[in-house]
């Protein structure tokens, strides 16, 4: 049954982001702001970095509005963080993403001015963006997110996501595959791997892999083949997802922009589990000096070691 | 395109018994970049060392394997070898296919298969090991010792007697140690107090000696020649610089019946003492458990006779840093005790013996109490039960050494000489008493011991009984010891008016906890573990930290003595350069790959890692880089496996090196 | 599978309790029906081996027990072991032919089949204080045994060697003291609870076991015991049929009923004498139970 | 008796990630003790267990390994402090993350060897290689390998016969 969500609060808040930013902008408290623009196509939003106060009006927020706009302050565009101050538009799992990467030194608190958008969910990557926003065509993200309403933010609308409790479809994903046998759960992974292309659009969109030269990227030694051929893709999504562990904060832009649909982000959520179980570990809003895997605690679980 | 050298070690037999040594050698020259291979009898040797030299030279070798024992065992002797033939000693690995292949496999074609792989993977590994310079640290020409029984006095006095500063810290509130608490001392049965406590008050009065006691070691931290040591000194309620040691106070304390553990819980002492007269310092310290003031707030009684004003309710816990460049660790040993050990426990107890719930069963510690002339009864061997003189006492030996049912199988070393010295006294006390000792061989190696030994048997007229104790029971007043004489094949059974067990060496309580505070191994016993057993026996394996006396395993006098002024000897080595060379198996950054995440600084346990601003040339700032302080860093290498981009990493262990071998396989 | 409330065990008698021992089987098998403790013994049983069997012939013993516990298997449960010598042998096999897989081959070709070595083998005492329980054993309790003092022998079988029978500790055991004070009796400290009786040396070496069983009941007598309580048919034999004999060389009077567990256990649980064997002791017990008011 | 001569007809690769200060010096006192264990193991030495990386794991299988183990110092004993604390945490995560993907953890042992424990060491090995022979041998990344992309693949007689006549 399909449910359609409400997504009329998002009328008034685009209005509350134009407003603020103006203000921001012509009071000189931000060099720049990094939001949401319509796109050309009807209903798309794509992402826009506006300097002028009149430009404001540019910025909308609606369900079309998919993109982790973390990633343009780091090695997209890192030339931006230097003009000075820098106003974004976050959702909760974008602001997660933000907070990390504070957490990673790559961020400083001071030098952003956050714009918290109360999230009602986007749209998934296979619906069109004009589409509305129903039980259907939300995002997978947006069916387990537990972070609608940003908080730690310098603005945000006052208003009320309220959304239907949808099926929590990566749980059941991953619940599935822990069921199997571990041949057949390799030959899963081993098919969905297979169809990589080695295009690393999931490295490039993920705002945690700043790495000015990636360790896949290397051949004194190499480490992992860097041929698209099946065994050196399984090494990148392995490695991939080791070093993801315990930093991802589940924005799942990786599996958004692969275009060969492989479900990246399953790999990501099922070591959140694991870091949730082993050490209480969850990626949130308030930044944490060191990440579950640059510390430790003498009585950490060693039950698989002899 | 290197030019290895391979040099394949036969060991005498050890490793060509079971691998084919010379097939080793012709299989591995044909590696690519094996540029000569060769087998000899014995590699470490001078004759060995030179053709491993000789070869460097006439086949101009770019790197070497030396395919042998363990590189814990030689890799430092192959290393020098190879720089005085004018290589860069990193430049040369070991293979291990002695500990790792010949000792531990029977079949030969087994054997021989896994050595070329062990030799191959290391000649991949040299390729990629690269030139590292020698980096010199400087080294702090002061000294910590750890302990202050005999080994620490000795260590400590030679030291600060070849002029450098030694902090010594003790856990107790006086040092002296065991040998403080002994009677008379084998073989020569020289007073213990005698011989101690001069060397106690030279401690005191040495310029050089900065003294810690009622003290512990709270943290260390660095390496050798550069270690912070954070010693706490607890709260002794007495101010060290205004008490005149007059004991005015002990004496005046209304609470008296407080069991003295220097006497073994024979003789009572107030609430503030000093644990035995001769003490240094002779400060007294308050036991605030037992303290009425501490308990209730009530009495005060010390602080108003206190003529000088200098006890302090106050007091609190003081926490010191002091910079040393050496370690001397004399911790000493424990006694084991009969009684029952909690459950799961790997060392057990002897319900046999009666779990120590009998009062005439005492440990020779106890008995040394008793037979000193400073002790509880002024020398005068009586049963801790009714004070009285007993004339039949039995002495059994090894009780939990030697005994694998109990948990621990080494000998305890001192007490078939201890044993013997006891009869000795018993027999110069007690007239008309009669000894007789149980035991299961007489261990006597030392000078002087074995005459020492048979002394006690053929003129003190101990009966010695060789066999083993199965059971002894409180019969009426007596102790009835049933036992084995197996030199005769009979069941003996004694009616004793007491038992002396000379219950075994074990180390310190809280040995492993220092250690690890040290960073030093230790044994399943928890005594430390030498960095070699014959050729580095007062080293650890850690730099800087040297072991002298029964911390390192059951030792007598003698011996204690002779190891401390060996790790002194050891101190003073280091202390005799300015600047000392350390491995340069530390941890470097690429600042190029760097994106200043500081994974590697939230994981480094030396702190090793700071940060570093990369600018260009008109002063701009570029970025922010980690930068690792290779005078701290440890070479643990966690900041390599945790760093994302591989941007930091570990000399001798990099990633190429590793990838090499696992290439290999 | 069984509630966790209800007790089942398969039984293993042994020879001892089909002959002379006659009362601690039927004690046993009284007792358990009275605490609702289910036992069912093992059909086709047979012995151990006992005592002399290792001495003469190692496989053989370790074959003749291994056969049991195989028998045993058939019947759900732990398997309940009264003597205790039959519980040493047991335990012993279970142990030896884990620990060595040579032996345990032999074995196994011997009997031609599996050696279960994880199958829980009990000595009565472990099931009356622990799987019963010490609080339920109070519990069942219809007359405390209050006033006699007893002394609780062990003998040399019952904890020992170390490691392998695990009941208790190896040489200050106290399970036999915490099942008679659970039963309301005294137990008295005295220094002969674990010395060896001369057990089986009873027919070939009987000077042996005089000495020996002598030192035990002087030891029980100075302690103050108005008897001595046993959990084994050979201590039983050496201390009862054998005390008027050791009264006559050592020319001393002890008078000391030596009674099984389950026999004063059973009185306490309010079983009559004649469902305890009480008639079948050497030393006649009926005096001081009447002393004591306990029949 | 003599036992039975058992013939095996796999061999596993075993590697071993070992710290140098505990379990390498372990495996050095199996040594000098002459205790006997299959000759399947490849040891690599690595300054401490911080200092492996769980790449190496997996180039160790993609390399042919049939099974690894990863040993150190007991908690507390590391030689670097802390060194395998950091390790513990880094290896609980990726045998998940292994597990996850369909790597059978039976081959991937971690274990506490210390300086002291030769028959520990002993143990680990035989335990790791008779488990990882019963397995049979690592056949994950090797078929991975030898899969080709479908650009790779000969799925047609057209691309068969092309094949064949180059």
């Amino acid at each position: 049954m399909t449910n359609t969500i409400d997504t009329s609060i998002y009328v008034a808040i685009t209005e509350a982001i134009q407003g603020e930013v103006r203000r921001i902008l012509s009071e000189g408290n931000v060099s720049a702001v990094i939001g949401y623009a319509a796109a050309r196509r009807k209903g798309s939003a794509q992402p826009t970095v506006i300097v002028q106060p009149d430009d404001a009006e540019k910025l909308i927020f609606s369900a079309a509005c998919v993109n982790n706009l973390a990633v343009y302050l780091t090695k997209a565009k890192k030339e931006i963080p230097k003009t000075g101050k820098i106003g974004i538009v976050v959702k909760g799992c974008d602001l997660k993403a933000l907070v990390g990467l504070m957490g990673e030194s790559q961020l400083k608190r001071e030098d952003l001015y956050l714009i918290g958008v109360p999230c009602a969910g986007v749209l998934a990557s296979t619906a069109q963006p004009a589409q509305p926003l129903t039980s259907d065509t939300i995002a997978p993200k947006c069916r387990e997110c537990d972070a609608r309403l940003p908080t730690g933010c310098d603005f945000v609308p006052d208003q009320q996501p309220v959304i239907p409790e949808l099926e929590r479809r990566y749980s059941a994903e991953i619940a599935r595959l822990e069921a199997m046998p571990p041949a057949e759960r390799w030959a899963y992974w081993k098919e969905q791997f297979k169809k990589c292309i080695k295009c690393y659009a999931c490295r490039q969109v993920c705002p945690f892999c700043f790495c000015e030269q990636c360790l896949c990227d290397r051949n004194k030694p190499q480490m992992v083949e860097t041929t698209p051929r099946p065994a050196g893709n399984a090494a990148w999504h392995i490695v991939r997802g080791m070093h993801l562990a315990g930093r991802c904060a589940g924005c799942a832009e990786c599996e958004r922009v692969c275009p060969m649909d492989i479900p990246l982000n399953l790999l990501n959520r099922k070591m959140a589990k694991e870091l949730k179980e082993l050490y209480n570990y969850e990626a949130g809003f308030e930044m944490q000096e060191k990440g579950p895997l640059a510390t430790y605690d003498e009585k950490d679980d060693q039950s698989f070691i002899k | 395109m290197s030019r290895i050298g391979v040099f394949i070690c036969h060991c005498g037999e050890n490793i060509s018994r079971t691998v084919d040594v010379e097939r080793v050698a012709a299989l591995v020259g044909t590696l690519p970049g094996v540029a000569f291979s060769t087998d000899y009898k014995y590699m470490c040797s001078d004759p060995g060392q030179g053709l491993l030299k000789k070869a460097i030279q006439e086949q101009r070798l770019s790197h070497v394997v030396v395919a042998a024992c363990s590189p814990r065992m030689h890799e430092k002797t192959f290393r020098k070898a190879v720089e005085s033939a004018g290589l860069n000693p990193f430049l040369c690995e070991m293979a291990n296919i002695r500990e790792h292949c010949s000792w531990v496999h029977e079949d030969r074609d087994e054997a021989t298969a896994k050595a070329v792989e062990i030799v191959g993977m290391m000649v991949e590994r040299v390729k990629k090991n690269r030139v590292l310079p020698t980096i010199t640290v400087p080294v702090t020409k002061r000294s910590l010792v750890i302990g202050g029984g005999i080994a620490g006095i000795q260590a400590a006095l030679d030291i600060a007697d070849a002029g450098h500063e030694v902090v010594l810290v003790e856990r107790e509130p006086s040092i002296g140690g065991h040998m403080a608490q002994l009677s008379e001392t084998f073989p020569t049965l020289d007073c213990s107090q005698c011989i101690m406590t001069p060397k106690m008050v030279d401690v005191a009065n040495h310029p050089k000696i900065t003294l810690y006691t009622y003290a512990e070691i709270e943290q260390v931290e660095g390496y050798i020649g550069n270690f912070q040591v954070t010693v706490r000194k607890k709260a002794r309620s007495v101010d060290e610089d205004k008490c005149t040691g007059c004991g005015v106070c002990m004496t005046k304390c209304p609470q008296k019946k407080i069991p003295n553990t220097f006497d073994r819980n024979l003789g009572m002492r107030p609430a503030i003492y000093v644990p035995f007269p001769q003490a240094v310092p002779n400060t007294p310290v308050i036991d605030r458990e037992n303290c009425t003031k501490f308990k209730t707030g009530k009495c005060g009684v010390c602080q108003k006779v206190c003529g000088p004003g200098a006890v302090d309710y106050e007091q609190e816990d003081q926490l010191i840093v002091e910079p040393v460049g050496a370690i001397v660790v004399a911790t000493g040993f424990d006694l084991y005790s009969i009684e029952e050990k909690p459950k799961g426990s790997p060392i057990k107890g002897y319900g046999e013996f009666g779990h120590g719930k009998i009062p005439d069963v005492i440990d020779g510690m106890t008995f040394e109490r008793l037979a000193s002339a400073s002790g509880p009864t002024g020398g005068k061997i009586l049963r801790p039960s009714d004070g009285r003189e007993p004339k039949q006492i039995v002495f059994i030996q090894c009780v939990g050494s030697r005994a694998r049912e109990k948990g621990i199988s080494y000998c305890s070393k001192i007490c078939c000489m201890y044993t013997a010295k006891h009869t000795m006294l018993y027999h110069h006390k007690v007239h008309d008493g009669q000894a007789y000792v149980f035991f299961m061989d007489a261990r006597t190696p030392g000078k002087s011991y074995d005459e020492f030994w048979r002394r006690s048997i053929e003129e003190e007229e101990a009966v010695y009984i060789r066999g083993m104790v199965s059971r002894l029971y409180q019969k009426g007043d007596k102790i009835v010891v049933m036992g084995s004489d197996i030199a005769v094949g009979v069941q003996v059974e004694i009616e004793a008016d007491m038992v002396v067990l000379a219950t075994a060496v074990q180390p310190q309580k809280g040995a492993d906890t220092l250690a690890q505070k040290l960073g030093i191994s230790y044994d399943k016993y928890h005594f430390y573990s030498e960095a070699h057993a014959k050729l580095r026996p007062v080293e650890c394996a850690t730099a800087g930290i040297y072991l002298a006396g029964a911390c390192q395993g059951p030792k007598d006098i003698p011996d204690t003595v002779s190891q401390a002024s060996a790790a002194a000897a050891k101190v003073m080595t280091l202390f005799a350069k300015d600047k000392l060379e350390r491995e340069p198996i530390v941890a470097r950054v690429r600042e190029a790959g760097c994106v200043g995440c500081f994974y590697c600084q939230k994981v480094c346990p030396y702190g090793a890692v700071e940060e570093k601003e990369i600018r260009d040339r008109q002063g701009n700032l570029v970025k922010v880089v980690a930068y690792v302080n290779p005078g701290v860093c440890g070479g643990c290498g966690t900041c390599q496996a945790t760093c994302p981009s591989k941007s930091v990493e570990l000399d001798g262990y990099t990633d190429e090196q590793i990838v090499a071998m696992i290439e290999a396989l | 599978m069984t509630p966790k409330n209800i007790l089942k065990y398969a039984y293993y008698p042994g020879c001892s309790l089909h002959a002379s021992a006659g009362e601690y089987d039927l004690s046993t098998r009284e007792l358990f029906k009275k605490l609702n403790i289910g036992l069912t013994e093992v059909p086709d049983w047979f012995c151990c081996g006992a005592t002399p069997a290792h001495n003469v012939d190692e496989l053989l013993s370790l074959s003749l027990c291994a056969k049991n516990l195989e028998l045993a298997e058939q019947v759900d449960g732990d398997l309940a072991v009264a003597c205790a010598a039959c519980f040493s042998r047991l335990k012993t096999t279970q142990h030896v032919l884990g620990e060595n897989a040579v032996k345990r081959k032999q074995v196994e070709k011997a009997i031609d089949a599996p050696v279960p070595l994880s199958g829980n083998v009990k000595h009565l005492l472990d099931i009356l204080a622990r799987d019963l329980g010490l609080e339920r054993l109070e519990q069942a309790v219809a007359k405390p045994l209050s006033g006699l003092k007893v002394a609780c022998y062990y003998g040399c079988l019952l904890t020992r060697p170390n490691d392998v029978p695990n009941l208790d500790c190896v040489e200050a055991p106290t399970i036999m003291e915490d099942v008679l004070k659970a039963v309301g009796a005294e137990t008295v400290a005295w220094s002969h609870r674990l010395e060896c009786c001369g057990a089986n040396f009873t027919l070939s070496r009987p000077g042996v076991v005089i000495q020996l069983s002598h030192a035990i009941l002087d030891s029980a007598k100075a302690a103050g015991a108005d008897c001595i309580m046993v959990a084994c048919p050979l201590c039983h034999g050496n201390l009862d049929i054998r005390q008027k004999e050791i009264e006559g060389v050592y020319n001393a009077l002890y008078a000391m009923p030596v009674f099984y567990i389950t026999q004063l256990v059973g009185l306490a649980a309010g079983l009559g004498a004649d469902k305890l064997g009480l008639d079948a002791l050497i030393v006649n017990p009926m005096p001081l139970l009447k002393e004591k008011g306990l029949v | 008796m003599p036992m039975e001569e058992q013939m095996h007809s796999f061999e596993p690769k075993i590697i071993a990630f070992v710290c140098t200060w505990c379990t390498y010096a372990g495996a050095d006192l199996a040594g000098t003790s002459r205790m006997q264990y299959p000759a399947n193991v490849r040891v690599l030495k690595f300054p401490c267990t911080g200092r492996i990386d769980p790449v190496f794991i997996l180039k160790a299988f993609q390399q042919g390994a049939d099974g690894v183990l990863v040993s150190g110092c007991h908690p507390g004993d590391c030689h670097y402090i802390a060194g395998n604390f950091h390790a513990r945490r880094r290896f609980a995560v990726f045998r998940k993350l292994l597990e996850f993907v369909g790597v059978d953890l039976g081959r991937l042992q971690f274990s506490w060897v210390s300086a002291a424990e030769g028959g520990k060491w002993v143990e680990m090995v035989t335990d790791l290689t008779e488990r990882v022979r019963g397995m049979g041998p690592m056949r994950d990344f090797e078929e991975l390998a030898l899969e080709e992309q479908w650009s790779g693949a000969i799925t047609t007689p057209e691309l068969q016969e092309a094949y064949d006549s180059i």
